[in-house]
């Protein structure tokens, strides 16, 4: 008998990383040691903590990372809950992948790229920089600005300092939202700041964050002169089956698992306000 | 409709709430004295019979449970001065709504053991226990799924 | 055409249920629902709506899809799907339900194909039932569906004294052919007759100008907008009870049930009137219950058409405009939104 | 998730003879949460803890399961080595595989099995375990002191000489007890009223004291630092203010009929009595049963000769209400009754008398002054026969199955009192044992073989029957295997001692725990024997056990320094076991508020945030001070938003499971 | 009925139109002759659709734990047996009064379109009530029906007054019923364990777990309930057929217990014809005889017996009865 999609295999959790005092960032292989599946930047899946119950997340580690799967997870939830007091050697379920990609083949390559992450939405961000990184002579310019409530909110600081700020034609902007002893950097939010740094409209935009900074950036984009088929954004709604069947995850006749969670702007334009 | 038979060698599960102050003690008291009851009868400490929710019940037989008991101070004796009061109505209500849909009435029961009746405590489980083994298996309101793959 | 005694009906059945599951309309504590036919129990074909839809059938209201068992840090997912794939007979489906068969497997047999749904889908025949008595309620004809003569392996119909069958394809011919002893040959006449004066009926129902039309994806937009929602839901309590009765709703949830071995995960029908439905731990995408009910009617006209080349995914069986508690249904949102074919 | 450490203790061979424990560790081992797990004889020894200690911090445990004795006995232990280890102290979990299962079953499978269940059951509930903090509520810096005998005396006298305030209630008009009754005291031979009624006058004249006397505890309220007692002051219908002392009503009380309790009914009393002389208060007491005005309206008398103006016939029973810190229960005990000894003729022959009695007899003050005159004729008697052990140590149900204790040690002194004063007079003791342990107690016993020629017979009597006026005493004697006959003119029985009977109220009240003889519990026969299991609340004197009267005072003594102990504090932690309410969960429907028992529950309107719109609702609102935490207000709330810290319905359900796998 | 409805009508467009109230919660007409629909109206215009006939059997007082909460007052007509939970509602304060127009109105006994076609009538186009006649059309011929046979369950056996009334629209004395409503819980009384759990269970397994029993009934106005709180332990949605649907039930009835006025919404919604007004009066029964007759919802003030004791109270064993 066919395992159906709905089913689950077992993932190892061999690294937790405590990055801020509410995220984690959870390395998983398959009990064979390896990557549990293939996936692609800005996919999700579903991982689960039995007796507790499933959650999706965006799959924080590149493609281009063979050896295991990468997810840096905000506590919030029950699932949560149990996922933040595991250990390393704990085995939990996982599915997927999930839904539909950043198009950094079709659409990314050759681009300035301009990423724009609030909070723990540099998660879905962090694959396609990293993927972006690994092919770097496909793409042109990159400019990345993350802001966060403090300095110690910022996810992934380490690498951004080590890897992303040196990587080459890679401007890195950070900024948190209010003045903090030991942060010499920017302080304000995230869409005042895009607006602030002049960042060119001819770039492929991508924004992650929560919806209070994804509205009012993209609005400051637009302002700059952006064109919203060329923004992206993700969504995140509740999701049960990951496959388009259980019926909780629409957006008009969208399935945010299925069809998403990956949208340009135009595309939203087209659905219900209900997300 | 499931047959209730009494299975051969039938060894019922018992849950029983004990208050802290009271029955607990009382059942301390039991072991002190070395008064032996059935091993298949396991307390669970609250601090009042009145924190026994009637849910609490329900979910014990629907994991399976064959009989609940519950042990509180003597009226009038509540370390909690009204605790067990509340517990004599909610348990008298329940008790008789169970019974209305058919359950049998020897599964529950509401009994006062005092932290001095260590004699009565066991008294009360060797006969409580007599009655549930006399049922059989409580097999209208447990979960079949609990059960599912032994 | 066939065609076998209403008297001996029960010999039809005992002979079905020989070689595979029996499925059909069964009276039991005064209301007729599918249930697995046994001797002894009351089948009702004559009740024009069973309480519950067939879909049950090949989507349970709950399912065990498989367990986990743990030990220590250790994870093992087991399978615990049996492989009893007996055929199944679905006897006695109203013309509306047999469509909205229709209407599930599009959602179930799209890639990737819910395996459980497959199984269970594969192993069944469909014997179907015409309606000859439609009521008020009814209005599957708004659908293009013609409840004289329904889909299905097998189509049926009862008139008079006699139960009449007719094999439409493979699958029902070789259950026929099972039963060719308890079968007589016979003339269509009698259908037919049947048909023409159930047709009348039907025309004269009071919902059968129902208008559809403006229920298309272009409209999408306008009709989610559409202030009349808030008035069309004011009364509803959020109940599912349209949902569980509805042969086409399909949402489920997935969960977990801790047993003394492990932990079973099933899933299980949900609603989308259900207040925690699209709840999620930071927030829910739709907290009011106009937007709920706005979602369940949008998702019957609008939503799921878009997906599937216009099929609608209600099939006007009316079992909603019977059972809701106050008396909101589809028929009050098509009605309002869309207005009547003059 | 946690990380749970589980210690199975056992308790030398209480537990490990009859539990498998090596077995239960092993089983357990993967279990969810479960990262460590061992077993050690003694558990709660500094050895035990040392080994819970260490493991807590090598493993950084977030939770321990011991599964050991009752919680009753060592939860507090073991909650304490776990905040030494740096654990919070409510991460702990007790299985109780020791009262519950290694001593009432036999089975060491079965018992093996339920010990696993039951440590199963105490690690699902530790999985939910969340950190509690107590909160601080202050102490109420006076104690209450319940009985004025000599037990309630010392334990008043030393907390006052503390510097702190107590009040001793007694129910009987003049504190004193027991001992005041008594006329000698073994070994020493020293008059029992002479050291006593020294320390009656300290207690009446200490500052810090305050005696309620004619008193008795009707309610409790309250906990540990922060009792409030209701006090009945009975009506004595003599305003204890003006009333000197003087015994001139006495005198002029023509009702003249009572019974004198103090001298154990051998004599009468007028209704308006002093109960005896040196009587602490010295004021009198009007017996209503009695009091002719009382009864009939006429009469009056006392009233018209006290010159004091303190006699008040309308007096009524008062109620005070006051607040303690500490409450030490010394009530001390009675005869038992011997009606159902018919074998000893006790109620029909009046020369067949108690110890008790005999000891008035003796006494200078009792009913014969003195003088050793039987009862029913005022006869010198010739032969006296003494009978030990009646209703102590007696498994027929119709007496005590415990030693009295004292007995022993009162009949030798009763017999060589006897013997020294009159010579002429023949002694027989009866016995089954002689116990004499104690500081020149054998000694003393032996004087009275040796020295007084006391014929101690080893053997049970049989029957005691008046012949010809004389009360014949057949018996055994064990020793020379024969029977015996005794022809005596005084039969005197060593009646055991039992718990004052009002302590069962008292227990209720104070919800201390009583033991099937009626004897007060304590919270450990070792290590815990002066403090009853319900804190605050301590124990003196013979409602714990039978003892003597030093061993009494040093207990009353160890009450005082627990008392003194406790109200030196000015605050003591709460119990952080409260309920409280789940605001966004919360109907605001007051259920819950009208089933507390102590008006914890107030209402309040706050603003909530859900659903991205705020919204004012009505939310319950738990004093955590106040809060006992019954739990009744959990099961009210129909929403579940009410829930109890320690015993959460999430807990106790996973503790359903749990024993429903078994 | 018609002058009935025409009285409401007019009130409600004084009452709209001068301002004192922000809405009337009323009936609106359906699709069919048979399926009015709960309703808010807030101008005279929207009135037009407005009804009041023998099918408004829906119980309005649990719509105004919401309404009482929006700007404005709103007025409301409640019915006898809806009095009850408007009462309890408030005991609760769950429903602000004091932003409640109470209009009482008659109502005579409410009919079950169910028991209509449960009759064998099928496209039901027209229902006339005169007296206990009751005249039904249908695309298949008329017929004439009882009134007694097809009323609402809740109905048949209520003899409910008025609790609460701001003023009141009563037209029609209505006669009094002899009978008992307990009677159908005694006949399961006097049945054998084994009769009852049959019974009980053949009704319960039809449950669908669609939860229109819990969110119509004013008793179950928890803002968040414990089978939808994944915390409470009993969280569920399944219908297993096997328990979850006894454990539901269960706890609901037990959770309304003392605080159930018997209003009948229960069993009028379930979709599956469950008795569950049965489950309740149990409650009721059970608690009249223990600890003295007690109906919720009388009062807006007062404990409910389950918050209440005597020290005289009989043990669980001295309330089950003997011989069952």
């Amino acid at each position: 008998m066919n395992f159906d999609a709905l089913i689950p295999k077992i993932g190892v959790i061999t690294d937790i990383r405590k990055d801020t005092h509410d995220v984690k960032t959870f390395r998983v292989v398959g009990t064979d040691g390896k990557k549990p599946f293939e996936h692609l930047p800005g996919q999700c899946a579903m991982l689960s903590v039995p007796g507790v119950g499933e959650a999706m997340f965006s799959i924080t580690s590149s493609p281009t990372n063979r050896e295991y799967m990468e997810f840096s997870i905000k506590k919030c939830g029950c699932v949560t809950d149990v996922l933040h007091s595991m250990e390393v050697g704990q085995q939990i379920a996982i599915r997927g992948p999930y839904g539909r990609n950043f198009p950094v083949e079709e659409e990314f390559k050759g681009k300035d790229l301009l990423f724009i992450a609030g909070g723990i939405g540099l998660a879905p961000l962090r694959s396609v920089i990293n993927y972006v990184r690994h092919y770097r002579a496909n793409y042109g310019k990159i400019v990345i600005v993350y802001g966060a409530r403090s300095k110690d909110d910022l996810v992934d600081i380490d690498e951004i300092k080590n890897e992303w700020m040196k990587e080459v034609n890679t401007e890195v902007y950070l900024t948190i939202d209010r003045a903090q002893e030991g942060w010499e950097g920017n302080v304000g939010f995230v869409p005042a700041y895009v607006k602030e740094i002049g960042v060119d409209p001819s770039m492929t935009a991508v924004l992650c964050g929560p919806p209070v900074m994804i509205k009012f950036t993209l609005q400051g984009l637009l302002e700059l002169g952006f064109e919203k088929s060329r923004v992206y954004t993700t969504l995140e709604l509740r999701m049960k089956c990951g496959v388009g069947k259980c019926g909780r995850c629409n957006v008009g006749d969208k399935f945010v698992c299925k069809d998403g969670p990956v949208f340009r702007m135009d595309e939203l334009d087209e659905l219900p306000d209900e997300y | 409709m499931q047959e209730i038979t009494t299975k051969e060698g039938f060894v019922p599960n018992i849950v029983a709430f004990c208050c802290n102050w009271c029955s607990y003690a009382g059942a301390d008291l039991a072991g002190s004295s070395r008064l032996s009851y059935p091993a298949n009868v396991k307390i669970i400490r609250v601090p009042c019979s009145c924190r026994v929710n009637p849910m609490f019940v329900l979910k014990a037989f629907q994991r399976g449970a064959d009989g609940v008991i519950i042990c509180g101070c003597h009226p009038g004796d509540c370390h909690y001065v009204t605790g067990n009061y509340y517990t004599r109505r909610r348990m008298a209500m329940l008790f008789s709504f169970l019974d209305y849909l058919g359950i049998e009435r020897d599964r529950t029961r509401l009994e006062w053991v005092s932290a001095a009746e260590g004699a009565k405590f066991s008294a009360v489980m060797n006969d409580f226990v007599a009655k549930v083994t006399a049922l059989g298996e409580n097999k209208k309101l447990s979960d079949l799924r609990v059960k599912e793959g032994e | 055409m066939y065609r076998i005694k209403k008297t001996d009906l029960n010999a039809l059945y005992a002979a079905i249920a020989k070689t595979s599951g029996l499925f059909i309309p069964i009276r039991r504590a005064d209301e007729v629902n599918f249930a697995v036919w046994g001797e002894g129990k009351e089948v009702s074909l004559e009740t024009l709506k069973t309480v519950k839809s067939p879909k049950n059938a090949f989507f349970p209201q709950t399912e065990n899809m498989m367990k986990f068992k743990t030990e220590g840090k250790s994870v093992e997912v087991v399978d615990i799907r049996t492989e009893d794939k007996r055929p199944f007979v679905v006897f006695g489906v109203k013309a509306c339900d047999v469509k909205a068969f229709e209407v599930l497997d599009r959602v179930f047999l799209a890639e990737p194909v819910d395996t459980f749904y497959q199984s269970r889908r594969n192993a069944i025949t469909v014997v179907s039932l015409a309606c000859s008595r439609p009521e008020e309620s009814c209005f599957c004809t708004a659908f293009g569906i013609d409840p004289t003569a329904p889909e299905g392996d097998v189509t049926t119909w009862l008139d008079g004294e006699y139960l009449y069958w007719r094999a439409n394809n493979q699958k029902g011919e070789a259950l026929t052919e099972k039963l060719a002893s308890l079968l007589e040959k016979c003339g269509e006449e009698a259908v037919e007759a049947q048909r023409s004066q159930t047709k009348e009926i039907l025309k004269r129902l009071p919902l059968a100008a129902l208008d559809l039309s403006r229920f298309k994806e272009e409209n999408l937009n306008e009709l989610f907008n559409d202030p009349r929602w808030a008035e069309l839901s004011e009364a509803c309590l959020g109940c599912g009870a349209c949902t569980f009765v509805c042969p086409t709703c399909q949402c489920f949830d997935i969960r977990d049930f801790k047993t003394n071995s492990g932990v079973i995960r099933y899933r299980c029908w949900d609603s989308c009137m259900y207040s925690d439905f699209t709840l999620m731990a930071h927030g829910n995408s739709r907290t009011t219950q106009m937007q709920r009910y706005r979602q369940r009617f949008m998702h019957k006209l609008v939503y799921y058409p878009a997906q599937n080349g216009g099929l609608y995914s209600c099939v006007g069986c009316g079992r909603c405009v019977n059972k809701c508690p106050q008396n909101l249904n589809i028929v009050k949102v098509i009605k309002t939104l869309g207005g009547e074919k003059s | 998730m946690q990380r749970i450490g589980v210690f199975i203790c056992w308790c030398g061979s209480n537990i490990a003879a009859t539990v498998d424990v090596e077995r239960v560790a092993d089983a357990v081992k993967k279990d969810q949460g479960v990262v460590y797990s061992a077993t050690y004889q003694y558990m709660c020894s500094e050895n035990g803890q040392q080994l819970i200690k260490n493991a807590i911090k090598e493993h950084s445990l977030t939770g321990i399961v011991v599964g050991s004795c009752s919680p009753r006995m060592h939860e507090a232990t073991f909650r304490k080595t776990a905040e030494a280890a740096g654990l919070n102290s409510y991460m702990v979990e007790i299985a109780n595989i020791r009262e519950h299962c290694s001593w009432i079953h036999k089975d060491r499978e079965e018992a093996t099995e339920k010990a696993i269940i039951l440590v199963r059951t105490a690690i699902a509930k530790v999985n939910l375990n969340a950190p509690l903090s107590a909160g601080e509520s202050p102490v109420i810096k006076r104690a209450l002191v319940i009985g004025g005998g000599i037990a309630g005396i010392q334990a008043a006298l030393d907390i006052a000489e503390a510097g702190f305030e107590v009040d001793i209630v007694e129910k009987n008009a003049t504190i004193g007890g027991r001992m005041a009754q008594i006329d000698k005291t073994f070994p020493t031979l020293d008059c029992s009223a002479c050291i006593l009624t020294p320390k009656m006058v300290d207690c009446a004249q200490n500052e810090k004291i305050d005696i309620l006397s004619y008193s008795e505890v009707e309610e409790v309220k309250g906990f540990v630092g922060n009792f409030s007692v209701k006090i009945k002051r009975k009506a004595r219908f003599v305003d204890e203010k003006k009333c000197t002392g003087c015994k001139l009503c006495m005198e002029k009380c023509p009702s003249k009929k009572g019974l004198d309790e103090f001298n154990m009914k051998l004599n009468k009393r007028p209704a308006i009595y002093i109960p005896f002389a040196q009587a602490i208060p010295n004021v009198a007491v009007i017996d209503p049963e009695q009091c002719i005005k009382l009864k009939t309206g006429k009469c009056g008398l006392c009233q018209k000769v006290c010159g004091a103006g303190a006699i008040d016939y309308t007096q009524k029973d008062e109620y005070i209400e006051r607040g303690y810190g500490a409450i030490v229960v010394a009530t001390g005990f009675k005869p038992i009754e011997l009606n159902a000894f018919n074998e000893f003729g006790y109620s029909e022959n009046q020369d067949v008398i108690t110890s008790l009695e005999l000891e008035r007899i003796m006494n200078a003050a009792g009913p014969t002054n003195g003088v050793l005159l039987r009862p029913s004729d005022g006869e010198h008697p010739k032969v006296i026969t003494f009978i030990q052990c009646v209703g102590s140590r007696d498994t027929s149900g119709c007496g005590k199955p415990y030693c009295s204790k004292i007995c022993c040690m009162y009949t030798a002194k009763h017999a060589m009192l006897i013997r020294e004063k009159y010579p002429d007079t023949e002694v027989h003791v009866f016995y089954i044992d002689v116990r004499t342990p104690g500081k020149n107690y054998d000694e003393f016993f032996r004087r009275a073989v040796e020295q007084y020629g006391v014929d101690y017979i080893k053997g049970m009597v049989g029957k005691v029957y008046n012949e010809n006026g004389k009360l014949m005493v057949q018996g055994s004697n064990l020793i020379d295997n024969e029977q015996v006959l005794i022809e005596s003119d005084l039969v005197v029985l060593a009646a055991a001692i039992e718990p004052e009977p009002s302590v069962r109220k008292i227990a209720t009240l104070l919800t201390a725990s009583i033991d099937t003889n009626n004897f007060l519990t304590e919270s450990h026969a070792k290590l815990r024997p002066v403090e009853s299991p319900t804190a605050g609340v301590y124990l003196a004197g013979v409602c714990q056990g039978p003892k003597d009267i030093p061993e009494t005072v040093s207990q009353a003594s160890a009450c005082a320094a627990k008392v003194i102990g406790l109200l030196v504090k000015d605050k003591l932690k709460t119990n952080p076991c409260v309920a409280s309410a789940n605001e966004t969960m919360c109907n605001g429907c007051s259920q819950c508020a009208s089933v507390c028992p102590y008006g914890a529950i107030t209402y309040v309107e706050k603003e909530l945030r859900v659903d991205g719109k705020t919204e004012l609702r009505r939310i319950a609102s738990v004093n955590p001070a106040v809060c006992q935490g019954c739990g009744a207000c959990t099961v009210t709330c129909p929403s579940g938003a009410m829930d109890l810290k320690g015993f959460s319905s999430k807990q106790i359900m996973s503790e359903v499971e749990e024993i429903c796998k078994r | 009925m018609k002058e009935v409805e025409s009285k409401m009508l007019e009130r409600a467009k004084v009452l709209l139109e001068s301002g004192e109230v922000a809405r009337v919660i009323g009936w609106r007409k359906g699709a069919f002759c048979h399926d009015p629909e709960p309703a808010s109206f807030e101008s005279v215009d929207e009135l037009k659709d407005f009804v009041y006939d023998y099918f408004c059997g829906a119980n309005l007082s649990k719509y105004l734990i919401a309404e009482s909460k929006k700007e404005g007052k709103t007025a409301v007509f409640l019915k006898p047996c809806d009095t009850y939970s408007f009462n309890q509602l408030v005991k609760e304060h769950r429903i602000n009064r004091e932003k409640i127009h109470v209009i009482a109105v008659e109502c005579m006994a409410k009919l079950d379109i169910g028991k209509i076609k449960a009759k064998g009538l099928s496209a039901v186009t027209g229902v006339e009530v005169d007296g206990e006649q009751v005249k039904v059309q249908t695309l298949y011929g008329e017929a004439v029906l009882s009134k007694t046979e097809i009323v609402l369950a809740k109905c048949a056996t209520c003899n409910k007054t008025h609790q609460v009334k701001d003023e009141e629209i009563v037209l029609h004395e209505r006669p009094v019923r002899d009978v008992n409503r307990f009677a159908e819980v005694e006949a399961l009384e006097q049945m054998t364990a084994e009769e009852r759990f049959k019974f009980w269970r053949e009704q319960l397994s039809k449950c669908i777990r669609c939860n229109a029993c819990r969110n119509v009934c004013p008793a179950c106005s928890c803002i968040k309930c414990v089978f939808d709180n994944p915390q409470s332990g009993v969280a569920a949605k399944a219908n297993d057929d096997k328990f979850e649907e006894q454990l539901f039930h269960i706890i609901r009835a037990y959770h309304v217990a003392g605080r159930c006025t018997d209003c009948g919404e229960c069993s009028r919604v379930c979709p599956q014809g469950i008795p569950l007004h049965l489950l309740n009066r149990k409650f009721i029964k059970d608690i009249d005889e223990t600890y003295g007759e007690f109906q919720a919802g009388e009062s807006a003030e007062g404990k409910t017996p389950l918050t209440e004791y005597r020290e005289s109270d009989l043990e669980p064993k001295d309330v089950l009865k003997e011989g069952k």
